[in-house]
């Protein structure tokens, strides 16, 4: 059953990759046929994406019908990481004893099935080869799932938005040319054809069974960002942001290839997964080759020569053609990862490479939502999360701290952004690094748990965003709204459902009181499992597991725990700002009565993807650690990671097991509540109350530095513009002026030598060779003119001609041949 | 017996073919010249004919003679068609009118 | 034509050119045997009765045609001359041609205009120096037969337009001037026409072509395939045209140029014309017969066995050399085929009296737009035939043994083509046991 | 003598006769006429050697087909009855000298080369296409003209295709059907621009 479910898997999937590939196909060649006025392109491609989340919808489904695994090795390994972990932390052995008592309890998702395959070999040397490969495990499903739900939500939602370029002469108010406001025919069907490309894009990347293909379609997500972006292009801001965002992602894709680089030459593979191919042949995995079973890495300790050995898939040693034990140096180990990494950063906009993402906001409201907050952005994560048994301790470090600069960055910064959009948009880069963060610090599941919460919500409330610019004639400043929700009531509700949920606020207590009720009605196991959660949206329950893996991070390693303070402050900023935004724009008195006046609510061709993202946003995380979605995620997480990284002690650091994060989460769940309703508060009293109201501005001008620091986004751009534009400018400029001075110089130069000569070469020219021809010309034209006279025109003449040369020529001949034959 | 050989053929041949030179040389009527031609061509194959009777040549004559039969029949055709606009043009068959390319 | 020169040293003549004029078939008479008496008799005896029928055919058939069309309009035509059918009027009006005197009008070109009566006559009797009359009885056995006559033939409309142009008259112009226009055309789809049956007999010798279709009727060309078939009716009606008979017979509408080429004409001269119109209404017919109708043969299976018969009767009866079996089984071959073309004689003379004449644009657009184009189809259904035939696997359509199967091999042909099928060898060797009896 | 003999200065002197008359003749009818007696004597002589296919292409093609178009040009070209262009007395008898000088060339070589040795196996073997010796010639024409010399033995590893005229054959005809085209294009009949004084017959002789 297993490999054919496998097939069946792989064929659903693809079909979902390929067919906005079909529809990208037929809306760029075919769009505007008949008319630029005409939505067939915009129907074609919700066809499309709907079609691709049908089968989405349908391998989710199969996918639970299969059976899990059996837990066997994976317990064993748990306990023997525990027992590592026991004695590296001995102070926390009680712990241990906690996890024990509730090993069945706290592992309710044993490992699932995980599949790949190949579609089609693209090269082939010896035994290496690149080729097109699937790889499915929960993780797959779960994004395809994602990723086509909230595609076919923005595809509808744009169909409205979009409706402006549906004409042949679209006026684009933002472009001014000599001739008034630029105009052009309407891009309708090029932006869902890009749509479309970019869903084929993002479904191979997350499809893709070697980290090769995964490049390859990372790159394509990018020029597809890159058009979006750019979609306004005659805008001199779109085009800049456009550029900037591509720009911003080639320096972290610079590090992704050494990354792939290093993989290659060491590993020569790419492929993610050991599997046995057509022809019996054995290929190996990396995830198989650098750790053992149990997750550990098999360290070869010899000083100044530090190195991973490789394994296959059943631990046994891999030789090389000496006899050697084949390995990898662990300083090329940590290479390759940090290098996969810079390509997260990039994608994912984490510091420093997170300034591109604000600017990104100049395209389309749909974009934002599903490119620059839901999906692409969170490619990083995905991969980051796919690479994650690559990385060792080092690296992980790494991750976890740029992860957490990011999120507190970009947070403060959100703080005093007045741009709806941009508020988001740094809320955005925020969550990213909470997800980083996660993934850094070993809540594999924590992290990629909360980039699908995230996902739902982000979108929702981009589109909302985006409802609130529809509805308002393109404005975006948040201090020219104001008491909106009045005018447009669909859109601020589902948008609180959105604030809510990211800044994962909860109702204490209510999970203890409604499982007990559950317990006493006698319901069913799994429904008293999600009574007994907390009343909360998904937000809630993301955020939490990753503040509780923070906290308990920081416990086993207390000098880091800036990890844990960084996040939990995040928390209360996120609420701080994500309430301000809705207060600002949906709250209060209208501050300008002109735009307040003609607002209007969306038609329902956008709010119903509102409603319905809002049912996501809010449900999607239900049950929390033991619900749906966190369970499925569990069944790919590569724990034997966190275990072998104690068992190895291959380094100071120690990765918290979840049955620590378990025994941490009620802890860590409260401070987050605390700290959230804190910043919510706070926001309450600067925005939203009508008494005891704070100034914002008194408080503004208090701190003119911060605000100011703050409002420049801690001058990430100036100092920028110093260390590389700059310098930049001024060789660019040494190199002009060389070559205008030295190479021009040159140029013109030769150029006055060549004019010197030509003039002679012309005298030589005109005189001695047209004299010359001119003479043959002459001599042959007088020749031509004296014999012109033989030449009479009749017919007979000429005929005599030759009959009279016939006999002169036979009478010669006669006569020299009598000549010839006398005197013999 | 025979006393005719190849000789009495050439010399009709011959006769043949000189007649038509000299048609051609002095006649003025354009379609006189293209009776000119198909003497000289009669003589020619009547040379062929005798010889593929007489000598080894065989076959070859005779189906040169063929050829030029069809070849000529050809000639006569485009000659009068040309003689037919020269007609159009001048309003003569005069061929000693047709010297517009004198030098 | 051989009389002339008898004169001069016949048996000399005869004796190295018998070949030349009477083909008496000389499996039997080879050159060292011919016996000088017999040679000589036969030669005066054919060559007499050959001119004689020349001359006296047109006068037969001016009679028959006035008689003709006398029955066709409801008259008696000719009854006084020469008894109850007036079937001396033909020689009555011959006296009277000759009689008249030879007048040459004053601004005709008196060369041509004595001349081209001749060229006329002597282009349409031409035609009877390779027509045989039965399989011994061919003045000329010419191997290219059937492209001689249709090239002598078509001389004759040289005569037609010189007399048209010397005539210094404007009816025998336009007369002349129709007449070249209408016979040129005609003549291509006429050899056309007669190369579908020579495709399907391989030979041009008119002999041979009779030969192929002894036997029934089903051998004759006509029925042997379908493009035979419509290609008779073709034929016979360009034949029609070409030798200027009704209702093609523009040349000389009395309606519209009083009499056409020879309105000028008068006395013997005039009746040269005539006897030549007669001697080519003869020849087509007599070439459709050959071509299409069996030739010398009745056609009911009776010519073999009476050859047969008549074979051994007379051995070197004479003279040596001279068998008088096969010579009385030549001459029932002849009664036959004249039968036969008087026959299509008088169809064109029927023709000529129930049909109205065509305009001159009628006529040259019937040739050109439809009979061309059909003979040009024809010619190519009938190369195409066997192919057909072969994937039929039949050997021929009406399964009677193919053309030319019961023919012996002439001596003269040493390259025999090679037959296209290997399935049709049993058959002919089949054909030849069966005939092998016959005479050679 | 020999019926060949009678036969051959019968021919010989109406061919020879008649090309003079054509060369003598004023009136290009009367030109035609000759010709047409020439030609015609020219197929007899072609029947004497034993060609007969060839006499009676010649028959047919020279004289019914080529001479025909002649009249029709003569005709169609005539700009009054009886019309002839007189020749200038003095280019005649330059032209007589030449061709008389020409002619004396061409008997002499006729005369003096000894064809019998000129080509010496020609002497071995009798006569190639003598009736009596090797049948008709008719087949083997039609037969070369196919691709195949049925007279010839080429011996062993002889490239037949280079001997025979299926090539030629093929050539000639396209180009008979070119010259057909051509033919039609050059003489079709334009209309005239403008009025010819004097010219009011041109209409009718064009079409």
């Amino acid at each position: 059953m297993d490999p054919k479910t496998g097939e069946t898997l792989a064929k659903l999937l693809t079909a979902a990759w390929l067919l906005p590939l079909l529809g990208f196909a037929v809306e760029i060649f075919a769009g505007y046929l008949w008319s630029r006025r005409s939505k067939a392109a915009a129907y074609l491609a919700v066809g499309c994406i709907v079609g691709a989340f049908l089968c989405s919808a349908s391998a989710l489904y199969l996918y639970r019908q299969l059976p899990t695994i059996p837990v066997v090795h994976h317990e064993a390994s748990h306990q023997h990481g525990k027992a590592g972990h026991d004695e590296t932390k001995p102070v926390h052995g009680e712990g241990t004893v906690v996890a024990k008592e509730e090993e069945h309890h706290t592992d309710p998702a044993p490992r699932m099935h995980s599949f790949s395959g190949t579609h089609y070999v693209l090269a082939k040397f010896s035994n290496l080869k690149i080729s097109i490969d699937w790889y499915i495990d929960s993780l797959t499903i779960v994004m395809f799932a994602m990723v086509t739900l909230i595609a076919s939500c923005i595809h509808v939602f744009a169909m409205g938005y979009m409706s402006e370029e549906l004409t042949e002469e679209y006026e684009d108010h933002q472009v001014h040319t000599s001739h008034g406001h630029f105009s052009r025919p309407g891009r309708f069907y090029k932006f869902f054809a890009f749509l479309s490309l970019f869903c084929f894009s993002m479904l191979g990347l997350v499809l893709a069974g070697n980290i090769f293909l995964v490049f390859v379609f990372w790159e394509l997500v990018g020029v597809c960002s890159y058009f979006l972006i750019g979609f306004y292009i005659e805008r001199k801001s779109a085009s800049t942001a456009a550029n900037k965002a591509f720009i911003m992602n080639r320096v972290g894709d610079f590090g992704f290839l050494i990354g792939l680089m290093i993989i290659w030459t060491s590993f020569g593979t790419f492929q993610f997964a050991t599997r046995t191919e057509a022809d019996g042949q054995k290929q190996l995995g990396l995830f198989d080759m650098v750790r053992g079973a149990d997750g550990k890495l098999d360290l070869q300790d010899e000083p100044g020569k530090k190195a991973v050995l490789l394994t296959d898939d059943h631990d046994h040693p891999l030789l090389a053609a000496d006899g050697t034990r084949r390995s990898i140096p662990y300083i090329l180990l940590i290479g390759a990862g940090l290098g996969v990494f810079a390509g997260c950063v990039g994608k994912s906009a984490q510091f420093p490479l997170q300034t591109w993402l604000p600017d990104a906001m100049e395209g389309p409201t749909p974009v934002s939502a599903l490119v620059h907050s839901a999906t692409m952005v969170a490619a990083g994560v995905y991969l980051a999360g796919r690479f994650y048994p690559m990385f060792v301790p080092e690296v992980q470090l790494v991750i976890a701290y740029v992860g957490a600069i990011t999120l507190f960055v970009a947070a403060t910064i959100a703080i005093v952004a007045t741009d709806i959009k941009r508020v988001l948009a740094y809320s955005t880069i925020s969550q990213l690094g909470y997800m980083m963060l996660a993934i850094g610090l070993g809540g594999w599941a924590a992290g990629l748990f909360h980039l699908i919460t995230h996902a739902f919500f982000k979108s929702l409330m981009f589109l909302c965003s985006g409802s609130v610019i529809y509805g308002c004639h393109h404005v975006q400043e948040m201090p020219q709204m104001g008491g909106l929700r009045k005018k447009m009531p669909i859109t601020a509700y589902t948008m609180l459902i959105g604030v809510i949920a990211i800044c994962g606020l909860a109702i204490p207590g209510v999970d203890v009181f409604f499982g007990g009720v559950a317990a006493k009605l006698g319901l069913p196991a799994s429904f008293q499992n999600v009574m007994s959660e907390k009343w909360a949206f998904s937000g809630y329950h993301s955020k939490d597991a990753i503040v509780a893996t923070a906290m308990t991070y920081a416990q086993l390693n207390p000098l880091h725990a800036l990890l844990f303070i960084l996040p939990l402050a995040g928390a209360g900023i996120t609420a701080f700002y994500m309430f301000r935004l809705w207060f600002y724009t949906f709250a209060g008195k209208p501050r300008d009565q002109h735009v307040y006046d003609h607002a209007h609510e969306s038609p329902w061709l956008m709010t119903a993807p509102l409603i319905l993202l809002a049912a996501f946003a809010a449900f999607c995380a239900c049950g929390g650690e033991k619900g749906f979605l966190f369970t499925m995620l569990l069944g790919s997480e590569p724990a034997h990671v966190a275990d072998g990284l104690a068992a190895g002690a291959t380094s100071k650091l120690a990765l918290p097991s979840h049955h620590q994060i378990h025994d941490n989460h009620a802890t860590a769940g409260f401070y987050a509540l605390v700290v959230a309703a804190v910043g919510t508060f706070t926001a309450y009293l600067f925005y939203g109350a009508r008494q005891f109201k704070l100034n914002p501005s008194e408080v503004q001008s208090r701190f003119p530095w911060l605000y100011t620091f703050l409002a420049e986004k801690w001058r990430f751009d100036d100092l920028y513009d110093v260390m590389f534009v700059k310098p930049v400018h001024i060789v660019a400029r040494w190199c002009a002026a060389t070559d205008r001075l030295v190479f021009d110089g040159i140029l013109h130069g030769a150029c006055r030598i060549g004019i010197v000569v030509s003039h002679w070469d012309r005298l030589f020219d005109e005189n001695i060779v047209d004299g010359l021809v001119n003479w043959v010309s002459n001599v042959t034209y007088g020749a031509g003119s004296s014999f012109r006279y033989l030449q009479t025109g009749r017919l007979r003449q000429y005929v005599m001609f030759i009959v009279v040369g016939v006999v002169l020529v036979g009478g010669f001949g006669l006569f020299w041949l009598m000549l010839r034959i006398r005197p013999s | 017996m025979d006393t005719v050989g190849l000789e009495n053929f050439l010399i009709v041949g011959g006769i043949l073919f000189v007649c038509g030179v000299v048609c051609m040389a002095i006649k003025r009527n354009a379609i006189g010249v293209l009776m000119g031609v198909e003497l000289v061509l009669n003589g020619a194959n009547l040379n062929f004919v005798a010889f593929s009777r007489y000598t080894k040549l065989g076959l070859d004559g005779q189906v040169l003679a063929l050829f030029v039969i069809v070849l000529a029949a050809a000639e006569a055709a485009i000659a009068l068609a040309i003689a037919l606009n020269f007609y159009n043009n001048h309003l003569t068959i005069d061929v000693d009118r047709a010297d517009e390319l004198q030098g | 034509m051989a009389p002339l020169f008898a004169v001069n040293s016949v048996a000399d003549f005869i004796e190295d050119n018998w070949v030349w004029f009477f083909d008496l078939k000389s499996e039997q008479v080879n050159e060292s045997s011919a016996h000088l008496a017999g040679i000589v008799a036969a030669s005066v005896f054919h060559g007499t009765m050959v001119i004689g029928f020349f001359a006296l055919a047109p006068l037969i058939f001016i009679w028959l045609e006035r008689k003709v069309a006398g029955r066709i309009q409801d008259r008696l035509g000719p009854t006084r001359v020469g008894g109850k059918y007036g079937w001396l009027q033909g020689l009555a009006d011959g006296l009277k041609l000759i009689q008249k005197e030879d007048l040459c009008p004053g601004s005709a070109d008196s060369l041509l205009f004595r001349v081209s009566p001749y060229l006329v006559f002597v282009a349409s009797f031409g035609a009877f120096l390779v027509i045989p009359f039965s399989a011994g009885f061919v003045s000329t056995n010419l191997d290219v037969g059937i492209f001689f006559v249709l090239a002598l033939m078509s001389l004759e409309v040289v005569g037609v337009i010189l007399a048209g142009y010397s005539s210094g008259s404007k009816w025998a112009l336009f007369g002349g001037m129709r007449e070249a226009a209408q016979v040129v055309s005609y003549e291509i789809p006429m050899a056309i026409c007669a190369l579908v049956p020579v495709i399907v007999a391989g030979s041009l010798n008119m002999v041979e072509i009779g030969q192929m279709q002894r036997g029934t009727m089903l051998n004759w060309m006509l029925l042997n395939n379908p493009f035979t078939f419509i290609a008779f009716f073709v034929y016979f009606t360009v034949a029609t045209a070409s030798v200027k008979r009704a209702p093609f017979d523009l040349a000389e509408a009395e309606s519209e140029l009083v009499a056409g080429f020879h309105t000028e004409y008068s006395g013997i001269r005039w009746s040269y014309f005539f006897m030549a119109e007669y001697a080519s209404m003869f020849a087509v017919s007599g070439i459709a017969v050959l071509l299409f109708l069996g030739g010398w043969e009745t056609g009911v299976g009776i010519d073999v066995p009476l050859r047969e018969a008549l074979h051994p009767i007379g051995q070197s009866f004479l003279v040596d050399g001279f068998n008088l079996g096969d010579y009385l089984g030549n001459v029932f071959g002849v009664t036959v085929f004249l039968a036969k073309a008087s026959t299509l004689v008088f169809l064109q003379m029927w023709v000529r009296w129930t049909l109205p004449r065509l305009r001159i644009d009628q006529v040259m657009t019937t040739c050109l737009k439809y009979l061309l184009p059909i003979s040009c189809f024809l010619l190519l259904g009938v190369t195409l035939w066997p192919f057909v035939l072969m994937k039929a696997g039949m050997s021929s359509l009406l399964s009677v043994p193919p053309l030319g199967a019961s023919v012996p091999k002439p001596p003269d042909r040493e390259v025999v083509p090679k037959k296209l099928d290997q399935e049709f060898e049993p058959v002919v060797a089949n054909a030849n046991e069966r005939e092998e009896g016959g005479r050679p | 003598m020999s019926a060949m003999n009678v036969f051959f200065w019968a021919f010989a002197l109406v061919a020879g006769g008649s090309a003079l008359a054509v060369v003598v003749s004023q009136n290009v009818v009367r030109m035609a006429f000759w010709l047409i007696i020439s030609l015609g004597a020219v197929a007899g002589l072609f029947f004497l050697c034993d060609a007969d296919l060839l006499g009676s292409a010649q028959l047919l093609i020279y004289a019914g087909g080529t001479l025909v178009l002649l009249v029709f040009g003569v005709m169609l070209t005539a700009s009054g009855p009886f019309m002839s262009l007189k020749t200038n007395p003095g280019e005649a008898v330059l032209g007589g000298l030449v061709g008389a000088t020409l002619l004396g060339f061409i008997l002499y070589t006729a005369v003096a080369v000894d064809w019998k040795t000129a080509s010496p196996e020609a002497a071995k073997r009798p006569a190639v296409f003598d009736y009596r010796v090797n049948g008709y010639s008719t087949r083997p024409l039609g037969f070369s003209l196919l691709g195949m010399r049925p007279d010839r033995d080429l011996g062993e590893g002889a490239r037949t295709m280079s001997v025979s005229y299926l090539m030629p054959f093929e050539i000639v005809s396209v180009h008979l059907l070119v010259v057909l085209v051509g033919a039609a294009y050059l003489a079709r009949s334009k209309r005239r621009k403008e009025p010819v004084a004097g010219g009011s017959s041109v209409e009718d002789s064009a079409s």
